[in-house]
């Protein structure tokens, strides 16, 4: 078991918004989060990996979770290699080639990453994942931005991250062309009665 | 965290030159001063001590503006929280990259632009020394208030209110030993006292300040 | 029943909408028999003249621009360790009125020095060290306007407490070390020679009681608005949601 | 009834002047704002239970 | 137009007090002054109306810094550039709100921050005219700065650098007619020409910022 | 005719990236743009709304353009009403509620732009164009990040603008539901000589 939710609930600017959320993540596995706009994906996301507390409930495994949000966290004055070399520094592993070669980034690898068009910058960001060597990927609509092509190569690097042993926790609103993974609408988990949240005590 | 060093140092001085903009703000702060209160020598060299030292915290100040708010809005904080490494850790190094391109770039300069404001003879080392003692400070105490304002936005402004005041001691301290050298007179106490801040604040605001972190970060 | 057992806010409003009317009461019946006292019937002074009516002012509110402080710092250490809101939320409503005393406490000063010292301001230790209290009232507040989420707000505005006394008490003693001082020692010590004559001293003692107790009033009031203000937040929120 | 305050009346004045004008601003201005909250906590409350 | 002035007078009175925060800086620098330079009276009212006039130049810089920055970050002003504004007339609105937000404060400010700086009696009335007839100029300079640096990483420094110099001549006349007042001599010729510099200016710079945006923008 | 390109060549950071793109567009119709991340949708769509100026060739229509970018242009500490009111001013149109009807924003009126999901943030984004007034839209990647029903909503929005005469003008790298879209890849026009660009002085 990679990462495990149980009875998960979180709030987002002070309101709850997801309710009893629970699931467990084995080592090979992929669970794709779907629910509409505003329904909660990122804030989920960001308790599963540590970022927020949670309300109620427990997150385990969240130390071996590697983020991805909306935002890819590139600085615009290194050049790609340099962005992912820091990543993997800071992760402790080393050893950037793979990742360059499974996005396709080696022909921009001198580029400044602040010149890179948007799904470049996107392939950039999801090649990150590779070098943190962590087992669990938590992304947060990974493909927003991605051509065809690139959504491919993302779809050939989830799948061997998990052939591979690893997990993966995506939310989007797009097909990814990842059969295997099981669904988790969050639809159903929406908050409604009051929580135990931190203006409790107000209510 | 040798990689985060070197990150912030290589982006600092690649970054439109920000290595150079605080010596630069600084050069022309001196600069302005005779023409905001007149050349009289005599009066420029007996605040020469105290505005240099002004300058430089000043300098200080605005280059440390950005030091979390660009990780924050480019989601780097994010993903630094949840690497690897220990968050105190992260909040020190990033103060000493900006002592690196910034604290130690204004001691070395402050000797020359004591020059242009007549600074005497005698002041030019303990203008020095109390730089190199009390810029360190600056920087942490800088960091500190970073990270209380990031990801406000127009949090510089903020930033700066709130820096200040705890700024205070250390430019007394500071300006006092280097006003005192220039005249001539015992500067040990106020050095030690500069020196005691220094370390005090070096030992203990990084955790404030990854605590003040975590809770933005939210 | 202990006393953190107040903290629950819904306890707090009951409680303090009980002693509020006394309170207040209180605070104006101090105030105004020690402002009229004061003013009034009392003697001028044989140096300072009659601008020694201005102690009955100048002092209290001095006293309380720190003690307000001192209560902020309590309120945000509690807040920290057992994470009570109203105790937060009290040191929110507390910040203004400490303000507010500082301002009192530097105006009636720079009042006084006119004629005493023939300054409006001198950088004595006392006043200099007045002037960074206030900026750091300016600073916390400024900070508690500045971040929506209520809870962050109250996390980063406590560690700003309490690093923010930390700083001052140094402040304070850099001061001291910077620049000697015209002003008045503390003469409210009771065993000094230069006490202050019982004249002044009686009429003193009641206007400070009416600070305190008009401050109690202030932070109680203010704080039960600061909870209902947050109860509205919450309920609206929870609107929002469904 | 007036004391006679001799040369310092506009300082002792002017002091007195200003400090019930900030306490009274403090005093109104939470006074003001607690009426407000209460009210529109109230307005919240009844649509609330009217619900 | 209208609703542009509406829109960024709005943002600067919300986002976190904007609006009082280049007085809190004017405040605190007036502050640190003394610390730095020591208590003197004497010294301290010689070199008054300098300090305040360069205390309330830096917190105008200081406030700009972010004046078309924030509008480029989040694409704003790219859309208010396709927009059937004339971009002359942008610049023009967005300088006029800084100085609303900023300049105007500073100017009622400065008299209570003289006596701070013990700034001898006469000196009062020409300091608050100097900044009045002088921080305009300010917020114009300012926007072609901020104009010429938006879009780059770390810019804020960058564009103290480069506003710093073209203050100079604002600098020099207005703290020269406040010094004069102070001491009690003629100011009309500093006055004149001050009031000479914002005029030309109002009347010019708007057109150059215009023009430097368009480039920035491509 | 609405919006005209003739042998349109563009470049980006210096580098030409298309050549010889042309392009009509009437009243009530609809083009989208597709090519793969990097291949110069952007820098072609900024061209046309006149953000940068075009290497050679010639936009006529420009001023009937309406853009929306990557970045949506909104203020965190402006409500959405307040917002779209602004961009309502600035381009003289009055009455936002239409707008905020098209895209579901009514609900979400009060919040302030910063506390909105990253797909709301986008509804609100695509509603400025329809307080815009502007018959000519060029969007680039609007759907990003929209769950499928924003999605239905957005292709309804392009339809009545369509249907009242207008053009639009999209880059998307997925499926938008307008079948009646005609497509240009720009793969197609991918710069190739060097062309007569700002450097050229130097080759
Ligand atoms: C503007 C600035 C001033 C500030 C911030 C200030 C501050 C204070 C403070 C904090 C105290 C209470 C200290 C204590 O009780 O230990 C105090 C007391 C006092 N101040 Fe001031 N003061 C100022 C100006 C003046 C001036 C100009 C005078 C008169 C010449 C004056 C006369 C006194 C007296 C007589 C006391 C009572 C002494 C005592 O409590 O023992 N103050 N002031
Ligand atoms: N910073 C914030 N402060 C307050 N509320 C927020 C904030 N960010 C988002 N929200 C609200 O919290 C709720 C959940 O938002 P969240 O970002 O988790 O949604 P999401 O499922 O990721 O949506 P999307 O698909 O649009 O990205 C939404 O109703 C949103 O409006
Ligand atoms: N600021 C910039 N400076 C220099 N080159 C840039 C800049 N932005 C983008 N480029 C480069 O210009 C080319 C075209 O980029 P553009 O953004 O137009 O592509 P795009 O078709 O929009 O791609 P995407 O689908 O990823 O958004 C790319 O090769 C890109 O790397
Ligand atoms: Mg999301
Ligand atoms: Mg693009």
């Amino acid at each position: 078991m990679m990462l495990e939710l149980r009875d998960v609930s979180v709030a987002r600017g002070g309101v709850p918004v997801l309710d009893g959320v629970g699931l467990v993540l084995g080592p090979g596995e992929a669970m794709v989060l779907r629910g509409p706009n505003g329904s909660g994906k990122t804030t989920l996301l960001r308790a599963v990996s540590g970022l927020q507390p949670v309300l109620a409930g427990e997150v385990s495994g969240a130390e071996r979770v590697a983020y991805s949000g909306h935002a890819d966290g590139l600085k615009a004055n290194l050049s790609v290699a340099e962005n992912l070399a820091f990543w993997a520094a800071a992760f402790g592993t080393r050893g950037i080639e793979a990742a360059m070669e499974a996005y396709a980034l080696a022909p921009l690898s001198d580029r400044w990453a602040g010149n890179l068009s948007a799904g470049q910058k996107r392939r950039l960001g999801l090649a990150r994942m590779l070098v943190t060597g962590r087992p669990v990927w938590v992304l947060d609509e990974p493909t927003v931005s991605l051509d065809a092509a690139s959504v491919a190569l993302f779809a050939a690097a989830v799948r061997g991250h998990l052939g591979a042993g690893g997990a993966a926790l995506i939310a989007t609103h797009i097909d990814l062309g990842l059969s295997e993974a099981r669904v988790l609408d969050v639809a159903a988990h929406r908050a409604m009665a009051p929580l135990p949240g931190s203006d409790e005590a107000f209510l | 965290m040798r990689a985060l060093l070197w990150r912030d140092l290589r982006l600092a001085v690649r970054a439109g030159g920000g290595f150079g903009l605080g010596l630069a703000f600084f050069l022309i702060v001196t600069v302005l001063v005779p023409f905001a209160v007149g050349p009289q020598t005599g009066r420029l060299a007996s605040i020469a001590p105290g505005i240099l030292w002004l300058g430089a915290l000043l300098a200080c100040l605005l280059s440390l503006d950005r030091i979390f708010a660009l990780d924050f809005e480019d989601g780097s904080l994010d993903l630094l929280a949840t690497a690897p490494l220990p968050l105190e850790g992260v909040v020190a190094v990033k103060a000493l990259a900006h002592w690196f391109t910034t604290g130690l770039p204004l001691v070395a300069a402050a000797p020359a632009l004591g020059v242009l404001l007549s600074l005497p003879g005698p002041g030019f080392f303990w203008l020095f020394l109390s730089l190199l003692i009390g810029t360190p400070a600056l920087s942490v105490i800088g960091a500190f208030g970073a990270a209380l304002t990031v990801g406000l936005k127009r949090g510089g402004l903020l930033m700066s209110l709130l820096v200040l005041p705890l700024y205070v001691p250390t430019l007394i301290f500071g300006a006092e030993a280097a006003r005192r050298g220039a005249e001539g007179l015992a500067v040990e106490t106020p050095l030690m006292l500069l020196g005691g801040i220094s370390a005090g604040a070096l030992a203990l605001l990084p955790f404030a300040s990854a605590a003040v972190l975590r809770v933005s970060l939210r | 029943m202990s006393l953190w057992e107040y903290a629950n806010p819904v306890r707090f409003i009951r409680l303090t909408d009980r002693v509020l009317p006394a309170l207040s009461g209180a605070a104006v019946l101090c105030l105004v028999v020690g402002l009229v006292w004061g003013f009034f019937f009392t003697p001028d002074d044989y140096r300072q003249g009659s601008t020694v009516k201005i102690i009955y002012l100048h002092v209290p509110a001095a006293l309380m621009a720190i003690n307000a402080w001192l209560m902020m710092l309590v309120a945000s250490l509690i807040w920290i360790v057992r994470r009570h809101h109203v105790s937060a939320l009290a040191a929110r409503a507390a910040a203004p009125v400490g303000a507010t005393m500082t301002v009192i406490a530097l105006a009636t000063g720079a009042i006084w020095g006119q004629p005493m010292w023939g300054t409006w301001w001198a950088w004595d230790p006392r006043l200099t060290s007045f002037l960074i209290l206030f900026l750091f009232y300016l600073g916390y507040m400024a900070l508690w306007e500045a971040i929506e989420n209520d809870d962050a707000a109250a996390d980063l505005t406590s560690i700003l407490c309490l690093v923010g006394s930390v700083f001052a008490l140094l402040s304070r003693y850099a001061v001291n070390f910077w620049n000697q001082g015209l002003h008045q020692g503390a003469s409210l010590s009771l065993d000094a020679e230069e006490n202050v004559a019982d004249v002044f001293w009686l009429p003193l003692l009641v206007c400070i009681a009416g600070f305190v107790l008009l401050f109690v009033a202030l932070v109680f009031l203010r704080t039960q608005t600061e909870i209902r203000a947050r109860r509205m937040r919450a309920i609206l929120a929870r609107e929002r949601m469904a | 009834m007036m004391p006679d305050l001799g040369k310092y009346a506009v300082t002792v004045l002017s002091a007195y002047g200003v400090s019930l004008v900030l306490i009274a601003a403090l005093v109104g201005a939470s006074l003001w704002r607690a009426r407000r909250v209460r009210a529109a906590l109230r307005k919240v409350e009844t649509r609330r239970t009217a619900r």
